[in-house]
């Protein structure tokens, strides 16, 4: 099945997606550095490709389900900065009643199903969306974004075996980063690439570089196929962690090599450079782009520092229905 | 009323819901083509067809994370664990995921799921298959814990629990299953309230708060006792969680002597937390130490469940304590 | 690596094994329709060739880990058939004091680590004594048995998962007899064969059929393999599950074809026409072999039945060391 | 004595135990090469090597039935789960299988296995890392269930847990691991015995019961109340499953009244348990009801974790509650 290529108004929108969660996490670490937001923060920075090559084929009403490291994934879906960052914040005007916090993220009216703090948490649960799409014989998908480190837990085989067998709309997202917490991919994984794992439920796997255009692509054909029925698919993207597993992990257990190394495979960097290139954008496009997510970035920030905290008189409304 | 098998008014209690519900749906191990393991679901897969009666591999974690998921997005699955022991192995699902889900993410949907379980003994089926673990999700905040004791109850209840917007647990006693009782008529559509204590016997001396089997062994021990001139007020909980505090409470202004009988081990059961309740709340009301009734504190076994489980004699002995030791 | 050919000895050892256990369970659905046993029983009867192919190659100090259906591997691993019938009636002089009875029969001081009645549960568990073996630095080997429906749940993934990775001298050994209480495979395996799940860890897998010697030979390399610092296996037996989940399971699900179809398929049969084909065995022999087995059952029952229930008192005896 | 921080002190019991007894071994999440999420195991990577601190996959219940297998087999493994709420995970490895090894296979085997893992809030991790479940497992039997407060206390009770033949539960709490305090010298090997309370303070107006985070709580509460006259006697009960009864009743003895304490929500918590047997056994020494102190019943929230954990106030208003109401 082939693919549309992507249109230049989409490779600038891709462009701009990318700068747009690079630039909120560099905002968050500024903000959880002087103190203003608590909890445990886990950027994404370095991995920006993946939510955007795969949300650009997604609309309102497909699912995803996301980790604690999945800013990325609910701004590529669509989400609405300010209150997004209200909830970051620990706002009451945030998404969330300023409950979740960065770690369980969600607008469900977007179908951003809510972050996990619990690893392969959302794994099965992404599953379950899949299945409803196909109990109502609509044309729903969904994602399932995780790291290889989730790759372990049992919840990770037990939905796979499920969507294999019921044939769900679903596709499965691996963030191969080379690191879960503290440990590296080799005290995950006794396989190569987490697409071998696909092998064990009978569905088709492909895995990606850290390639907005590459992710894209083939994103594009496992959605389409999990659209038409032809059931799940598992998509590794092959990414790197800049920073710490949270902000204000010093990475003291990796080299300082190995640092140097992801920080030097930039996905934002070497698209702008083909987008120049290509002649898609020029300098001054690039600066605008900066510019203006600078400035929605700003905003939204401002906004979350304007809102006010939850009160304890509100701590259990909606416990209950 | 007729007669029906708690059994076959909890399948009349999923196939009456499922008929009114497009979105209500079953999962679980052998529900389908084999109407499960207890028979609950017997003929719901050929009514409804293999997408709404789902028949899963084993993996207790995946199939309860999976309706979770559904259940946020407009579905109402119910749940089958075939035994209540299989739940540990859903704890993570139940816990952090579907009990906070709500909560969590600031009120923004509703998870509106039933996670049926059967427990107990009864089977001679040893330590891993005759557990009564109600109390660990009487502890979690968020969920909602039922546990019926007659067919006519546990229809009602189940229905009530499929229309709930909250997650349930729904306890079901794997020696209930085969009991007959009265039960109401299909075209009644009776649907009981969670939340709701049910007075299954009146009396004046003694109140003892119960749920599921044990509801039925301190209605034998009244039978015992009402020979010896003690009436028993037998007080059903029915949800214990949010458990009726009011209608314990009033029963207890009668009778000042409370007795807390259930199936689990004692030590840190339900009765656990009724029984604190009263010390904390009502302490003045107490004529006589609050007595609680449990399994002792081991496991099952295989060949010594008869002598494991709480049954009528135990409760009679715990209301004897609290007329003998009053002050 | 090439496996010595068992001798004749042996082959005669293997034939008397599969009828011992084959008698055993014949017994027992009889004590139990009888009402002199309780609980669940779940019998292995037309799938005794798997138990006594892998415990010819254990020792005493080896382990294994079994299952609900376990009675085959605790009579091939060499459990005394006396005290293991008097624990199968809940008799105090049984193994277990009478408290596991068939679901959890166990007899530590042979390796037999106990039947587990979780699906699943028992596969790190035997996954931990190839830890301790290892630890140690013992040459033991530690066999986890489970059926093809275990595969399914998220114990099996976390157990080979490690043990790939660790490399642990262990063989895992699924018995897949098609059903999984009253589910067919179907139900439980998007795959051909469950040696595909041994794909998502990089470790080799075989798949045999129910006869003893092909068993008996790939369990051979994969113990010797383990032993030698190799690593895990996952193998594989097609067996057939002649009767109901447990003993009173009527099969109703399952069309009278498939059982018949099962039950043709007999692997002592098949076994003891070889042997006579071979001249290794004569009919007198198969009824010594015989006669002699009932005699052995008839005893352990004799046995069994003269022992005594544990009292109420000793209930809750040992419960903290 | 030397002062020295809680995570040290568990440190510390690690590393002396590994030395001792080359069975001993840690197994976790990034317990090896990282020297564990918390840090509790700095160090012992470099010195013990791969072997015998293990970094495993994501993968609670697999490891945890993998360390449960090794105890079987002659190992004494020290369980690392990251934060208690990812035992949910494990849950059945712990109860259908740790519990019940022992028991099931009629005392054939020990398991002597030491599960530690770090509950309560004070991170603002929001509900799925800040949960205290400790009641959960005490009402499992088979297992034994400590919560140490102070240094001194964490490394004596962790060595003594290490050293116990059965499965023991072993709580930290986060806001815990950073305390300094009294700690024993290295040389001294001290082993703290499990199942005995610690009177931390002696008064003799009322008990408070308590554990964990709560007995610091309760001591500045104390403080408070020395103030106005009234005299906490603080029982830090260091294990609650068993707990040691004979201190607690002798306190009610003295003082006739009685507070429970804990991080935990408070319904269903390890408080109902301890009000409950004393409302069953020693109902007359009571002058007041039983106040229990606990979370509310909710999940933890991120922007909210400072009003909702419980705190010495809390304590305070609880005690003047049992003052006020006496009867
Ligand atoms: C059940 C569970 N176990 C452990 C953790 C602690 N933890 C949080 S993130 C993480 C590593 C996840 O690694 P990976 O899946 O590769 O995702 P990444 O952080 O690289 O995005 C761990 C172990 C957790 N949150 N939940
Ligand atoms: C965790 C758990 N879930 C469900 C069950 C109920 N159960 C017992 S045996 C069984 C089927 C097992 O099938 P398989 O693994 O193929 O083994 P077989 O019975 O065929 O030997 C099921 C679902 C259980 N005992 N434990
Ligand atoms: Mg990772
Ligand atoms: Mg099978």
């Amino acid at each position: 099945m082939l693919m549309k290529k992507p249109n230049k108004k989409q490779l600038v929108e891709f462009y701009k997606m990318m700068v747009r969660i690079r630039k909120v996490e560099q905002k968050l670490m500024d903000v959880f550095s002087a103190g203003e937001i608590l909890g445990f923060l886990h950027v994404s920075i370095g991995q920006e490709a993946a939510p955007v090559g795969v949300c650009a084929h997604l609309k309102d009403a497909d699912y995803i389900s996301t980790t604690h490291r999945g800013h990325g994934w609910a701004v590529a879906k669509g989400i609405d900065l300010n209150p997004a960052m209200a909830e970051l914040f620990g706002k009451k005007e945030g998404f969330c009643l300023g409950r979740a916090g960065s770690m369980h993220l969600a607008d469900t009216a977007i179908g951003i199903m809510g972050a996990n703090g619990i690893v392969g948490g959302g794994i099965p649960i992404a599953t379950g969306a899949a299945f409803a799409a196909r109990y109502k014989k609509t044309d729903q998908v969904a994602i399932a974004t995780f790291g290889e480190g989730a790759t372990s837990e049992g919840a990770f085989h037990e939905a796979l075996n499920f969507a294999a067998i019921k044939k769900l709309p679903i596709v499965y997202v691996c963030e191969n980063n080379a690191w879960a917490e503290f440990s590296p991919r080799s005290i995950h994984l006794p396989i190569e690439s987490v697409t071998a794992r696909a092998l064990a439920y009978n569905i088709e796997a492909v895995s990606v570089s850290n390639n907005v255009l590459e992710i894209f692509d083939a994103a594009g054909e496992a959605i389409q196929k999990a659209r038409n029925g032809g059931g799940p698919t598992l998509l590794e993207v092959k990414s790197e962690r800049w920073y710490g597993h949270y902000v204000g992990d010093a990475q003291q257990y990796r080299g300082k090599e190995s640092v140097a190394e992801a920080m030097g495979k930039d996905c934002i960097l070497d698209f702008e450079k083909e987008l120049i290139k290509d002649k898609i954008l020029k300098k001054q496009d690039i600066e605008n782009v900066q510019s203006l997510v600078d400035a929605e970035v700003e905003d939204a920030v401002s906004f979350a520092r304007e809102c006010s905290y939850p009160q304890e008189s509100e701590m259990l409304d909606g416990l209950y229905v | 009323m007729k007669e029906s098998r708690y059994i076959f008014a909890i399948k009349e209690a999923m196939e009456e819901e499922m008929e009114k519900d497009e979105n209500v749906f079953l999962i679980g191990e052998d529900v389908g083509l084999a109407g499960g393991s207890f028979g609950a679901s017997r003929g719901l897969y050929d009514k409804f067809g293999p997408e709404r009666v789902v028949d899963t591999p084993i993996s207790e974690l995946g199939f309860t994370s999976i309706a979770a998921g559904a259940a946020c997005c407009g579905l109402r699955p119910i749940v089958e664990i075939m035994f209540m022991d299989f739940v540990t192995c859903a704890m993570d699902s139940i816990v952090n995921q579907i009990a906070k889900m709500r909560y969590m993410f600031g009120n923004q949907n509703t998870v509106p799921i039933v996670i049926r379980m059967p427990e107990g003994g009864g089977l001679n089926a040893g330590p891993q298959h005759s557990q009564c673990l109600e109390a660990w999700f009487a502890h979690v905040p968020g969920l909602k814990v039922v546990m019926p004791a007659t067919p006519y109850d546990v229809k009602g209840l189940l229905k009530a629990a499929i229309r709930d917007d909250n997650p349930v647990i729904f306890i079901e006693n794997k020696t209930l299953h085969a009991m007959k009782g009265q039960a109401a008529e299909a075209e009644e559509d009776v649907v009981l309230p969670l939340g709701r204590a049910d007075i299954k016997r009146e009396g004046k001396d003694v109140t003892v708060v119960t749920a599921s089997r044990l509801v039925h062994e301190s209605l034998k021990a009244a039978e015992i006792l009402a020979n010896e001139g003690i009436e028993l007020e037998v007080i059903d909980l029915q949800t214990i969680q949010p458990w009726d505090r009011e209608t314990v409470y009033s029963s207890i202004g009668k009778t000042h002597r409370l007795v807390v009988a259930h199936e689990a081990v004692k030590q840190f059961g339900f009765g656990a937390e009724i029984a604190a309740s009263v010390a904390e709340e009502l302490l003045d009301e107490l004529d006589a130490p609050i007595m609680r009734v449990g399994a002792p504190f081991g496991p099952a076994s295989y060949s010594l469940e008869k002598f494991y489980v709480p049954g009528a004699e135990d409760v009679v002995s715990a209301v004897k304590r609290t007329l003998e030791r009053s002050f």
